[in-house]
């Protein structure tokens, strides 16, 4: 059961007003319990949670580079192996970290199979270094690296799934949340902590920031993720869906029009063309998921 | 200080053979040094190793270019690798091959030849020449006891192995002392 | 007791001693030898260790790094490639002052490809704040284990250190070490004392990031423990001394040094060779000596300073070169000795498995005699 | 205060650092309208909207941002932001 009353992460961060990933963590750290060491990669996280010598974490915490948070991981398991400790390990990272330049680690750290839970905040680009696009960045999406312009639409690819590619390695527990949806994030860090073996959690953690709209719209935009399909919250566990959430879709110019990040779909003038194949990215998770109602 | 040079073929256990008459000479009161031409030679590549022994600590890392004695695994590696290479004078060759000699070495080195593949076929079943042509170098230079050289046998193989390899070796000993080979 | 075993199987045996709680290495030749080693020993449960299977090395060290930072002895082993593929990792575990001790069989870069032996991989990891001792015979290799571990986890020196030993030379060679039992090992070496530790009952947060206010401080302080390492490594190696027998109590070593007139400096297993050189010189009458390096970082300078004071000429035998300038050893040699008269060159030799034999060491001698020096000796003139 | 080895802290000196600072907008709760779903005290990025007594939270203005993300999201309409003015 989860145990909301948990805060062990103190003000005076400096994340932005509004920041996805601080509120993220927050819920983070309600569901994995007081008995839990946290490893940390570079990124906006590291950043604004550790400039020496104040620390927001509450909870032992290490950071160490940007892309060996899993590696790091594996050996403060392993060490905890050796000397009976009952400490949880906790991986939080961005999607940077995880689905690119971490990559290698993390896949060695799964096929090990190390007892740690592997946390992605993904805010579907490199916000720590100024918004430029990751292999988690979403079809068309406008960053700093893949920026709309007169003969580009933005990010040319599909965001990598990572989910699958962990459950491949035959984690017992890979998940998906939002920090929309509190209840539902909070009781899967619990189960994914729980569990024994390397499992994962991808949460959707809107940017305000790098996806351009204002801080008090963070988790109405991360529902609107949820409600158009182009976010689905599932649970795969031993590599079979158990679970996804259901929803009543909206077209998914709703999502897309509150976002700067898109906004050249919609001006100088709309453009049905691309609009039309980022519905065909919902329908395809709508089916794959089986999510409509 | 002695050097020893030996010529093989990746495969043969031609390392294997520098370390145990290493072992064997070091269970002797011997200061011994043994090591590989270091390479990415694959199996059947002609490939070296060395040993060096001493009454002193031995501290030169060089490869062996002046051996005193050598041995060769194999006699078909005399046609492309100058195995009598630097040999010193009063040096000592050990040739596995069936044919008794017609070898052009320098001045001075005297060879043995052995048939080790025909002793190795009978007594282990396989053409493992080293452990045959180790008891032949003990036979031949006194360098080491053979029951140094059992020992370290026995300490690499186990069991059967070590017991068929052994009465390989012993037999490439006694034909060499008995002045057979 | 006095055994005959391969390099790498003494240094893993020298490992098993120092009983290292996680052990995360990814094999590389000519390094395999010792995790293979290491792996069987865990096997056997003849060493009760965690031993990680990493993907890489970049992920040995960062498991290294978990590990030690939640309070366990760490161990790993690398070369070459391996190690700079560490390169990040090693001055982050530095900066963060954990104790690690990783071995390093060293070997050439590429390209060209070579696994065969120089220590450039090592010498350019000279910046990155890890204590680097070189070992000339594997007995040295052996000890220099347990002299490493003693000293950087001394919480007044909180650095991790390379022990290295000459790929192939040193790794791959049978020769006689006299193997320290248990009891002496755990004798000269305490169990493991973090100084600080991951634990949910006492949270820090490890690996903070510095401002501009503060990043100059640590790098300082780092520094002063660098340089505090070397009244460490002399009192540990008195220790050691005084409990098994073998004199480390120095950072440099002389060998007829006393009334040489050209001294050579080298590191490493090169010495061996170039000690018995010297002894065939002695013979003809050319006053020559050897000035070994046995640690490198930190640079014993003003003891090389105070070694040399007394020679004509200097000869460093390079087994490195930083392009675009000369050997590493050379360019260190050179500043311990700015302003003296004394002569010194630099030869790069030995590259890429290149091997030396005791007639290059004399020629080296001639050369710098001859007042010639700062070059590649022994290159094949027919290729360039 | 000399350096911790290895750049470390222990918890503590995180809320040295007032946000408080950054903010433009500030949260005003009002009771009447509140239904103690304490969804602002869970979504808040900052944690520091604390529960005082029965339907009675407090930001603690010394690091609330004024990011009005508690105010959008209260079901009761309970926050409304006000702008600093001095």
């Amino acid at each position: 059961m989860v145990d909301k009353s948990i805060e062990n992460f103190e003000c005076g961060h400096r994340a932005c007003g509004g920041c996805g990933a601080a509120t993220a963590v927050r819920m983070i750290l309600k569901g994995a319990g007081e008995d839990v060491i946290v490893v940390s990669p570079t990124g906006c996280l590291e950043v604004f949670t550790t400039p020496y010598p104040e620390t927001a974490w509450k909870v032992p915490w290490i950071h160490s580079l940007f892309e060996n948070a899993a590696a790091v991981a594996s050996g403060i398991e392993a060490s905890l192996k050796r000397q009976g400790r009952s400490e949880k390990v906790l991986v939080i990272g961005g999607d940077g970290a995880t689905v690119d330049i971490g990559m290698l680690c993390l896949s060695g750290a799964f096929e090990r199979n190390h007892d740690i839970t592997y946390i992605c905040y993904d805010n579907e680009a490199y916000m720590n270094t100024g918004i430029q696009r990751s292999g988690a960045t979403p079809f068309d999406a406008s960053t700093s690296t893949s920026p709309a312009g007169s003969c580009s639409m933005g990010n040319k690819h599909a965001k990598k799934d990572v989910p699958a590619i962990l459950a491949a390695h035959g984690s017992p527990y890979v998940a998906t949340a939002s920090l929309s949806y509190p209840t539902d994030l909070m009781k899967k860090v619990e189960t994914a902590v729980n569990t024994p073996g390397a499992t994962y959690i991808q949460i959707h953690a809107p940017c305000c920031t790098g996806w351009g709209f204002e801080g008090d719209q963070t988790v109405a935009v991360g529902k609107l993720a949820i409600e158009t399909g182009l976010w689905v919250n599932y649970e795969m566990v031993d590599g079979v869906l158990r679970k996804a959430k259901k929803v009543k879709r909206k077209p998914v110019e709703e999502y897309l029009s509150v976002q700067k990040r898109f906004r050249h779909l919609f001006k100088p003038k709309r453009n049905e063309e691309e609009i039309a194949k980022i519905q065909a990215i919902a329908d395809a998770n709508a089916a794959k998921f089986g999510i409509d109602i | 200080m002695r050097e020893l040079r030996i010529h093989g073929r990746g495969g043969q256990g031609s390392v294997t053979a520098a370390e145990l008459i290493a072992v064997a000479a070091f269970a002797g009161g011997v200061y011994a040094q043994a090591f590989p031409a270091f390479g990415v030679e694959r199996r059947g590549a002609p490939v070296q190793a060395f040993v060096r022994l001493s009454d002193e600590t031995i501290r030169l890392r060089s490869q062996v270019y002046e051996p005193d004695y050598i041995i060769v695994q194999d006699s078909t590696l005399i046609r492309d690798v100058n195995v009598f290479a630097g040999m010193k004078p009063g040096g000592i060759a050990i040739v596995n091959t069936e044919k008794s000699g017609g070898y052009e070495a320098p001045e001075g080195v005297r060879i043995i030849t052995i048939d080790a593949t025909k002793i190795a076929l009978e007594e282990i079943g396989l053409p493992i020449t080293n452990t045959a042509l180790m008891g032949a170098f003990a036979a031949a230079t006194g360098e080491i006891d053979f029951s140094a050289l059992e020992d370290a046998i026995r300490g690499r193989f186990e069991g059967k192995l070590a017991d068929t390899n052994i009465r390989s070796a012993q037999r490439a000993f006694e034909m060499v002392k008995g002045g057979n080979a | 007791m006095k055994e005959i075993l391969e390099g790498s199987h003494a240094v893993a045996e020298a490992v098993r001693l120092c009983r290292p709680q996680v052990v995360s290495a990814y094999p590389i030749t000519p390094q395999t030898h010792i995790v293979e080693a290491l792996a069987s020993m865990v096997a056997d449960c003849k060493l009760d260790a965690e031993y990680i299977c990493v993907e890489s090395e970049f992920s040995a060290l960062s498991a290294c790094i978990g590990a030690s930072t939640a309070g366990s002895r760490t161990y790993s082993a690398t070369t070459s490639q391996g190690l700079a593929l560490m390169y990040e990792v090693c001055f982050n575990a530095a900066g963060m002052r954990l104790p690690i001790v990783m071995t390093i069989a060293n070997r050439a870069m590429s390209a060209p490809l070579s696994i065969w032996n120089d220590q450039q991989d090592s010498i350019s990891l000279r910046d990155s704040g890890w204590i680097q001792l070189y070992a000339e015979d594997n007995q040295e290799a052996l000890d220099l284990h347990l002299l490493a571990y003693r000293v950087c986890e001394d919480h007044d020196i909180l650095l991790p250190a390379f022990v290295c030993f000459d790929g192939f030379i040193l790794s791959h060679t049978y020769e006689p070490v006299d193997m320290p039992t248990q009891e002496e090992v755990d004798a000269y070496l305490p169990a493991f004392n973090p100084y600080q530790r991951l634990d949910a009952k006492d949270p820090i947060s490890f690996g903070m990031y510095a401002t501009p206010d503060y990043y100059m401080e640590f790098r300082y302080e780092n520094q002063r423990a660098m340089l505090r390492a070397k009244e460490a490594i002399v009192r540990y190696g008195t220790l050691f001394k005084e409990q098994f027998g073998r004199d480390y109590s120095g950072l440099i070593e002389g060998y007829e040094l006393e009334d040489a007139e050209i001294a050579l400096v080298a590191m490493g297993s090169i010495c061996g060779t170039v000690k018995d050189a010297i002894d065939e010189m002695r013979k003809d009458g050319i006053k020559v000596g050897l000035l070994k390096i046995r640690c490198f970082r930190p640079f014993p300078d003003e003891e090389i300073a105070a070694a040399l004071a007394h020679v004509k000429t200097v000869a460093i035998l390079d087994k490195n070169v930083s392009l675009g300038s000369k050997g590493a050893v050379g360019l260190e040699i050179k500043d311990a000795l700015y302003g003296s008269s004394i002569a010194v060159y630099d030869y790069i030799l030995g590259l890429g498995g290149r091997d030396i034999r005791k007639k290059d060491i004399r020629a080296i001698t001639k050369l710098a005699e001859q007042g010639s020096g700062d070059m590649f000796y022994g290159l094949r003139e027919e290729l360039l | 205060m000399p350096l911790n080895i290895g750049c470390t802290a222990r918890p503590g000196r995180g809320r040295d650092n007032k946000t408080g600072s950054w903010r433009v907008f500030y949260p005003i709760f009002t009771e009447e309208t509140c239904t103690g779903c304490e969804i602002c005290v869970l979504l808040c990025p900052e944690g520091c909207i604390e529960k005082k007594g029965e339907k009675k939270y407090v930001p603690d203005l010394d690091y609330c941002k004024g990011c009005g993300l508690c105010a959008e999201e209260c079901p009761g309409d309970a926050i409304t932001m006000e702008k600093e003015e001095k």
